[in-house]
């Protein structure tokens, strides 16, 4: 287990994805695009995914929102990138069972994402965090391929 | 006289809380106030000493607690100026007030093709109700505009309010820009064209004097829990003529003169409007809140509001952020949105939450203005009769910090 | 294990207080019950240092209040059997629950020409929302006939359902005669008419283990204050799938999901039912409320009050009353109306009270029941875990004193 | 001022007048009679009244009820019996107004009526003391002579 504290929780991992988001952008061409929001927030995202047989071939993300829902989109590409959808769609709903304080997840397999656990403790935040990975989820359901 | 706010401060007992470590700074009082010992200890003293069900008993515990119960109407009545008891409703806030109308007057009163006025600025409170009734009827729903200051185009009410308008519903002070709209303007106007008028004092009640007759206003809804009183408490003055019109709104018992298998007469007004169990404990501790405030002066507390606003929107200001709503505080409750183009407000109020001070992120319910103003959401500081300007620096310098982590 | 009633009482600090220089003897639970010191103190603590609006709040206190809120939910959803927190809605008490029934899940599902099926014993607050349904809808009421011993006449259901039927509304206990009622066959017989069950739990929430999925209901409504919880707080059981499909009630914050000019999107259940700022702090102590019940057990909660009204109808049919109701405890809560021929209830409640006798004489919210019973009111005293069978006799001993006074 | 326990407002006056009311029963002929409840207990009341010119010449109560509410009318009737109905319609404004206690009442004109005053102790049972007087004042409204 890592134990952050805020202010290393947003220096170390959340501010350097926030800066540099990975894979942000459109993706063209793209088999499936979704756009989702958060009213509660404004936060919005769009996410475009080219899948390459049974993986996630490619994949970008578009949006405007807080650090940690930006920071959380731009994880979510690098890590999902080259997984076959089911184990990518198993990733999320690890995340999001993690979120919900159900699961405490593998640090070998989260990598970077362990800091997201940080936002556990902040309940009106985890729905930043999962505005991604749920777009993810609804995404694959939309093409077919989960 | 002003406020003697380190004095008063000492009624607050959660102000010896700590949050992460930090004494607590909390500038979120648009949202839901602290409370007071006395408010506290008068329902503590209810429930051991006065308690038992209102109006149906024969004994004694029951006529004092009726008598408590309805001490309490009085002085929400006085409280915003209101010469009869009768015309104050118990609700659960201002939410259920605005409901209640939509349920009883308008319901029996807005009809197809009719129209209804609210504002850009309210509150989701003061405007899906209307939606809801419009729905319903088939009526509509026109937005009266709000200015790049945060004011109500007034200019605009003879295009806006038109002789199919039934009813103009507004706030008196918006919990976002902090503005104090010129009701009694409204009123007129509307009462010219024969609609009612339903404001939404949710923010105003705790924060400015008000006074029902001269604001000629024919319903007023507004909160126990934003006034250091209790939460599951409010009150909706009506006017007594269209209190005795309207049909009621909750079936059950209280509310009733005679019950028949099919069909039911129903008792004077108020209790008309109180089906069931009333919020006894918590009508009773609003009253102790009205009384609070009544000792401290609500020109007082208006008067510390004003410091506290002009000092926090200057400071704000000096840090960098866009501070919505208008610059004149004469026409400006106690509140302060804001952004800094740096620090999404949600990530301010996180990073803020560890210094022990707690602000606002998002949209306040308001989320259509949110779209007139541009932004997905603001941060907001709104301030009470127990905050200081040393919380303000506070505040100031705790952005300062969220901006260095973003730099 | 049974009941430490000498013990458990001065957790009741209301019994430590006198009315006209004699202790209190309250046998008015039915109406409401006294409070614990835990309750209170729980409220108490929770606005010293919990305090704040819930849900919308990024800071860690309106995180903790938030987490005492929605833990209230589990507690309220546990002790009536529902798996689901999601699917207990608060509101003010069971007549607002009822209420909610009406204006959403029986305003879009029952139409002209329908039928609503209530019963004869029923409170006011689970007939007048109906009458007031089917005149707006013109929709028609029936009502299934008590027998003489204060039973429902279950054996007449296949003429009082029909396939017209759309609600079948019952209490589960009434608050008059006591008997506690066949619900799971009343809903059985709905569900195969194709009809929905809506069960008034007031007084059966207090007094009686519950599980919704037992007795099969649909909706289910009951009361924090006669529960020795705070006044304006109570919970509305609802089926999950037939809250996810009903329209909401109230509009305004909380309640939505996204907010635009002329319409709206709801939130997910329980929350699309939950407008505005919520009881926060009266669903805490309600929370509180149900532990101290499961802390006492309720079992042993039913245990002790059948032997109190066993005891209490034997005392006061020895002392020449009429007790309504039936005989067999198995079936029959803690509930005794009764009337002397010598001496009108309401005259025998005002002298009892001279006594430090609290009991509530009238119609009880049931006057077409009375009306079955063919008496203009009655005299009731009721029991809860803090009642001994000495208070049972000092109550016939006053009533012997009344009698005396009118010889 | 009278002090009375409630004992003895009871066993002096209230139920002397319950025990034997007196004008009770049907009054034939009679120009007016008017019935009326008190839905919240059940109490009954019908008020017969025969005019002589402007006086009240003969006045009779029918009913059921508590102890308050009976006694209460029959000591009505006994009262305003041969008063003008302007005295008795001001002398039931009195009692109205004594039991919303708003004014103390004159021993002298109440006599027994001021053992009403230990009801204003009882909101609940007020209703019930002033059941029959307010009969009476409508029952003078509706014959156009109040
Ligand atoms: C059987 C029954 N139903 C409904 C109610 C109404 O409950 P409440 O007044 O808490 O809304 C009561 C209590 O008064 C009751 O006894
Ligand atoms: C302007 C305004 N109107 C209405 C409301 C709703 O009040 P409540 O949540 O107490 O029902 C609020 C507070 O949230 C408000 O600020």
């Amino acid at each position: 287990m890592v134990c952050l504290s805020l202010e290393e929780l947003y220096k170390e991992v959340i501010l350097d994805h926030y800066r540099a988001p990975r894979n942000k952008g459109q993706l063209d061409p793209h088999d499936v695009a979704l756009e989702r929001n958060n009213p509660l927030c404004g936060d919005e995202i769009e996410v475009f995914v080219k899948f390459d047989g049974e993986n996630v071939g490619a994949i970008a993300f578009e949006g405007k929102g807080c650090s940690i829902s930006m920071a959380s989109a731009s994880m979510m590409t690098e890590k999902v990138q080259g997984l076959t959808v089911k184990d990518a769609g198993e990733l999320a709903e690890t995340i999001k069972k993690m979120m919900a304080g159900e699961e405490e997840g593998e640090p070998e397999v989260l990598g970077d994402l362990v800091s997201l656990k940080g936002v556990v403790k902040y309940p009106v935040r985890i729905k930043c965090a999962l505005l991604g990975w749920n777009t993810l989820l609804e995404a694959f359901e939309e093409s077919g391929k989960n | 006289m002003s406020l003697d706010v380190e004095s008063l401060r000492k009624d607050f007992p959660i102000f010896e809380t700590q949050v992460h470590g930090k004494p607590l700074i909390y500038l979120d009082s648009a949202s839901s106030s602290q409370k007071p010992r006395q408010v506290v200890d008068r329902m503590v003293r209810f429930y051991e000493t006065e308690y038992a069900n209102v109006h149906r008993g024969v004994y004694d515990l029951s006529e004092r607690a009726t008598a408590a119960y309805e001490g309490a109407r009085a002085a929400c009545a006085r409280f915003v100026g209101a010469r009869d008891p009768r015309s104050i409703i118990f609700t659960r806030g201002t939410t259920e007030g605005i409901n209640l109308v939509r349920f009883t007057w308008a319901r029996a009163n807005v009809k197809a093709g009719d129209e209804i006025l609210v504002t850009e600025m309210e509150h989701h409170s003061n405007l899906v109700p209307w939606q809801l009734l419009a729905q319903e009827v088939g009526a509509s729903l026109r937005h009266l505009p709000v200015d790049d200051e945060g004011l109500l185009r007034i200019d605009l009410l003879d295009e806006y309010i038109t002789e199919r308008t039934k009813v103009v519903a507004v706030s008196l002070m918006s919990n976002v820009l902090g503005t104090i709209n010129p009701v009694r303007a409204l009123a007129d106007a509307a009462h010219a064209a024969g609609a009612r008028i339903v404001v939404d004092a949710a923010q105003a009640a705790p924060h400015i004097p008000i006074d029902v007759n001269e604001l000629d206003v024919d319903f007023l809804a507004y909160s126990s829990h934003k006034m250091l009183g209790p939460t599951g408490a409010g009150a909706l003055y009506g006017r007594l003529d269209l209190l005795e019109e309207m049909p009621p709104f909750h079936g059950g018992g209280e509310m009733i003169r005679e019950v028949f298998p099919d069909h039911s007469t129903w008792a004077e007004v108020p209790h008309k409007f109180e089906a069931g169990t009333p919020n006894i404990a918590q009508a009773v501790g609003m009253g102790a809140a009205v009384e609070y405030l009544e000792g401290l002066g609500m020109g007082n507390v208006r008067a510390h509001e004003k410091e506290m606003v002009d000092y926090g929107i200057s400071k704000l200001e000096e840090a960098g952020a866009k501070v919505y709503g208008p610059k004149d505080i004469s026409i400006r409750g106690g509140v302060a949105s804001f952004n800094l183009d740096e620090v999404h407000p949600h990530d301010m109020a996180t990073i803020l939450d560890q210094e022990g001070l707690c602000i606002r992120a998002g949209h306040h319910c308001a989320q259509p203005l949110m779209r007139v103003l541009g932004v997905p959401a603001t941060a907001r500081a709104s301030f009470y009769v127990y905050n200081t300007p040393d919380e303000i620096d506070a505040l100031v310098g705790a952005l300062d910090k969220a901006k260095g982590w973003f730099a």
